[in-house]
């Protein structure tokens, strides 16, 4: 049992944000999912004031350890969103985070006032970070651009507030501690690092929206680096992720200063993958490898 | 009418390896599942990794696992024997490819919804084309079982196109007798499996068509049909990295926008597509 | 045969510098190592004004598909550099490019001026990147500190100046842009990327330099997005590295825009790697794959 | 003196393995080096990986090579077969230990610095821990063929510590009967190698000691022989990547400095050591 911005979750276990689809998901599995849900909270995908498409296929490249995608936030939209997901998402066994992305500073507040009231959320967070999308970029990887972002949000929603920072930045922790001086409640790291590749024959990008993001054990170093920067720089809780797959690696975030951690891309090699890593991060705690429940109270 | 789904345990498992047979070009893998559901729909797929040693191929790949349609599926006492066949074409095939018997199949499925039943009426036609014949396997199977139990006409025919005669030994795998073609004449006329198509919708254009095989084949199946006004199924591939709709990666361009082949597919309606790409 | 800022290469395959010392190598494999000479232009390790003895061990972690390192530029200062060094590097059948890495614009200019004035040196690198030395990332990752020591540098040296980026910089092309406008002849990039491991069992930093830098093919997806950023902001040419282990990789960091490409970690793996690289590299623009020798003049 | 280094060829080649032999908790891979120097010197070492499936294991590892010392070389008329002993900790040497004969083991080598010479008129003493019998058994093999031939009383005796009875099986590898220690008693006395070496030293400190083994032991080694003013060469490890000093990664702190242990040793004169870390 822990506790995250004043919210009890069964455990430090979360998923990243667009890496599980809870109802696409229900939909593969059906009851079973719910029965053997394999976060302590669930985090939806990103959404947008309006539906978005997302990027033209292909949108996957793996690499070495790793995987580049370029899905590009589609998504049904805020009205969509809260009129047919909502109500399914509210359904699942475990707290809901809500993930919310604005290309300007009036949408962020629409989506967090329009989010922010309904009780089946527990906490918002607000995706700075994506590298899919210019906006992400720029407003992440600038403190005082975060600072504003944060504000409108926070201005428009009491519930607890996660900004989710993007590694593609040259100092996240000053990102870090200007999204909590202008009122985050935490902060979750890493998203994925911009990449690209290459079409074998023709040279040209693989990938539709031409450049990606990496994700997976190849930015695990990367992702660690900065969770300890991060941590070492803020008050507030750091919910750490990047490459974690097994229990080991997330008892290093947690080391690390992190008070939780997310699974990404694992979960596309077995959707249990949540689950199995807090059975090993359990008995590593009770193997004494590190504090773990201290270290996860916030 | 219910989606042909079978629903999948919601965490991967690892079978166990029985046999590995070398068929011509393609390789036939056979594992036996302990835990999973043993009446997977035709059409529908697994998402295969090696327990061991998957990763350190080409390029320090594979890293994610592959998704293969089961050709086979045979209840046993023990558990169900899946039969995947798969072509060798990169790092994760390849180490597939050589798995031994003994060793840890990792699987996660069955996934996606399979084919539907064919519109009344109508006979089933199955087209496959090169590794494409893989789900059409089961499927024949079930058809024609249904065909014998309401003992109708409606025995599916199966019409293959191969590349060459080393490939084109995976016909051998189908029950009943198959038209088969190949690219360069080494098995039946060379020609393309559409031409095939084409004349078996002349005679009797009274058929639901089901499909399997690379993009353009499928696209010419696709055309040939909506002239005609003939329903076809068509069993799609897309780079994949989950197969259970987490990571919005495998998207197709449909008429009602990208839709994620892993949970909405494999098998598409052809109506769906303005085009196959 | 091709040309990088008017010095005549036999190819475009360079080293790394700080991952091949070739009279180490000597000591190991003799002449047949000059014989045999894998590079088509020899970087040396980046020295500094005053010796240095690095980083305390452990220097090395090995990650997916990749290599954290902490060595901290270990070298013999400039003296010990051109009494010792620099007359076997000058033996070496290939052009000698010299890095060099200053604590101070004024270090910067001495380093600039002493080793600029040497007949055995064909090029100067400036490395204002290396992520294990504070100073390194400070200039590297802001445009106008990198400009203000690339103006130092040029000022004391007619060489043909590379720029040696980082890639913990928000905006790698703005840098790039900088460093050209600064009178650099060509950017080389990427360094390693920040990153981190812990000790299995205490938890602690597992490197003596706590936090270290990633190489590897774990990285190569990032390196190449940042090549072709860089590649399309600059006219000087490109020189790209990152995780390059064959030559299909070479070819498509050449297709990003690249005139030239250097191998690091791979070399570790095998020291023939960049003359196998070449080999492959040939293959593949004979095969027509993409225009090699066009993209490879400067 | 010239040093005791066997040049390398500048290139990764590929041998083909002949023999893999469990040897209690050890094994023993014997592989055939086509084009590489016949006459590697004791205590040198090679860059060894699986040409197939590197990588892939625990945690996507191994990526970088991994050092073995030599444990023995002998000359066959199409190559050169080179043995070496090793212990399975992790994803690498876990690998290595799965190879099957006519496997591909890629290599580079011989690598730094091997034993120099015993001082003037003192005898040999080999002294190993654990896995740290690797390098001495080459070394044993050539100093009892020199006292032979110089017909001497200078044959090396050979001082073996293991952890368990499955561990002492190595023990059988060496020519001459070994003086061996376990810290469990299941072989020999209950007792630390370097007990042994005090005893030995007790009765006749004219000796030129060789050791390797873990830290701890080599450490109590070096201390043992300061005191008593014995010459000793420690075969020391560090984490390597490259092992021809291209990394700067392998350094270990001397009296002169940091030292790269791939390229300045890995046998270091005990003096040059404040202490072993
Ligand atoms: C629903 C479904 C069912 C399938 N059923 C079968 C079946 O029954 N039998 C069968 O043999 N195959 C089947 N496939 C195809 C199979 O999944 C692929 O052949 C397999 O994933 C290839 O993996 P690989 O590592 O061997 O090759 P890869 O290296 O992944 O190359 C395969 C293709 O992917 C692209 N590619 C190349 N490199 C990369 C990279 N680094 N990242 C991303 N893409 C890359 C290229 O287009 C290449 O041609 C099916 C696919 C789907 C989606
Ligand atoms: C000169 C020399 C000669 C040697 N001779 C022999 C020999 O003859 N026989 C033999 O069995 N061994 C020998 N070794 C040791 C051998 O090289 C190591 O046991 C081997 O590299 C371990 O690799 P691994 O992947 O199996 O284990 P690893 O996972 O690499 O773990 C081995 C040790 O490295 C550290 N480690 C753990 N994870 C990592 C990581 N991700 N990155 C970096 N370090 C890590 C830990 O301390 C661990 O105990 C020698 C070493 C040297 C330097
Ligand atoms: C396919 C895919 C889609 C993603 N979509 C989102 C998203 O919509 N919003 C977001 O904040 N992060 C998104 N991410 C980033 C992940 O939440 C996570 O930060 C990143 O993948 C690093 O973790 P991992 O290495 O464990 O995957 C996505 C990642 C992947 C691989
Ligand atoms: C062990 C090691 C030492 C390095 N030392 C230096 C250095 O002294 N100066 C420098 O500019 N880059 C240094 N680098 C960075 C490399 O030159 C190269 O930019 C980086 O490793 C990415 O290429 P790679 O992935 O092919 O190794 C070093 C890299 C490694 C792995
Ligand atoms: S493969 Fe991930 S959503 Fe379809
Ligand atoms: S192992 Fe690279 S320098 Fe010694």
């Amino acid at each position: 049992m822990i506790e995250l911005c004043g919210v009890p979750l069964r455990g430090p276990v979360l998923n990243g944000s667009g890496t599980f689809d809870a109802i696409a998901a229900r939909r593969a599995f059906g009851d079973a999912l719910l029965e053997r849900f394999p976060f302590h909270a669930f985090v939806s995908k990103t959404i947008t004031l309006a539906p978005r498409e997302g990027n033209p296929p292909p949108r996957l490249w793996e690499t070495p350890a790793g995987l580049i995608n370029s899905i590009g936030l589609p998504n049904k939209g805020l009205q969509g969103f809260l009129e047919s997901d909502l109500p399914e998402l509210a359904r699942l066994p475990v707290p809901l985070v809500v993930s919310v992305m604005g290309f300007s500073r009036d949408e962020l507040a629409e989506l967090a006032a329009a989010v922010g009231e309904r009780d089946e959320v527990a906490m918002l967070e607000l995706n700075v970070s994506c590298p899919n999308v210019e906006t992400g970029l720029i407003m992440g990887a600038d403190p005082s651009e975060t600072a504003l972002a944060v504000e409108h949000v926070r201005s428009q929603a009491s519930k607890p507030l996660i900004v989710k920072l993007t590694p593609n930045a040259t100092d996240p922790a000053a990102v870090a501690g200007a999204a909590q001086d202008a009122g985050a409640d935490a902060v979750s790291l890493v998203n994925t690092l911009k990449g690209m590749a290459l079409h074998p024959r023709t040279g040209e990008p693989w990938l539709g929206g031409r450049a990606g993001g990496v994700s997976g054990p190849a930015i695990r170093a990367i992702a660690l680096e900065q969770v300890a920067a991060v941590a070492g720089a803020v008050e507030i809780p750091v919910i750490g992720m990047g490459g974690i797959s097994s229990g080991r690696h997330a008892a290093d975030f947690l080391a690390a200063g992190a008070t939780a951690i997310a699974i990404g891309t694992e979960s596309f090699r077995d959707p249990a993958a949540g689950h199995r890593i807090a059975a090993e991060l359990d008995a590593l705690s009770l193997g004494g490898r590190m504090p773990a429940p201290a270290s996860t109270i916030a | 009418m219910s989606e042909p789904r079978t629903l999948a345990p919601p965490e991967r498992r690892i079978a166990q390896v029985s046999g590995v047979e070398r068929l011509g070009a393609y390789d036939l893998i056979t594992a036996l599942d302990p835990t999973g559901p043993t009446s997977p729909r035709p059409g529908q797929f697994y998402m295969l990794a090696a327990e061991e040693g998957w990763g350190g191929g080409d390029d320090e790949r594979p890293y994610l696992p592959r998704a293969f349609s089961y050709a086979r599926a045979r209840v046993e006492e023990d558990g169900i024997a899946l039969s995947f066949l798969l072509e060798a074409v990169g790092p994760g095939t390849q180490r597939l490819a050589e798995l031994a018997p003994d060793e840890g199949l990792a699987l996660l499925g069955p996934l996606g919804v399979g084919f539907r039943p064919a519109a009344n009426g109508t006979r089933p036609l199955l087209v496959g084309g090169g590794i494409g014949a893989a789900p059409l396997l089961c499927w024949e199977e079930e058809l024609a079982a249904e065909a014998r139990s309401a003992d109708t006409d409606r025995a599916p025919e199966v019409l293959l196109g191969f590349r060459s005669a080393a490939h084109a030994q995976a016909a051998a795998l189908f029950a009943a007798e198959s038209q088969v073609v190949t690219d360069d004449g080494s098995v039946g006329r060379r020609a393309l499996v559409t031409e095939l198509l084409a004349a078996e919708l002349e005679a009797d254009a009274n058929a639901t068509i089901y499909a399997c095989g690379p993009p353009p084949m499928l696209e010419a199946v696709r055309a040939l049909c909506s002239e005609r006004d003939v329903p076809a199924q068509l069993a799609m591939e897309s780079g994949m990295a989950c197969g259970f709709g987490a990571c919005f990666g495998c998207v197709v361009p449909t008429r009602n926008g990208y839709l994620r082949l892993c949970v909405d597919g494999p098998v598409l309606d052809a109506d769906l597509l303005e085009e196959v790409v």
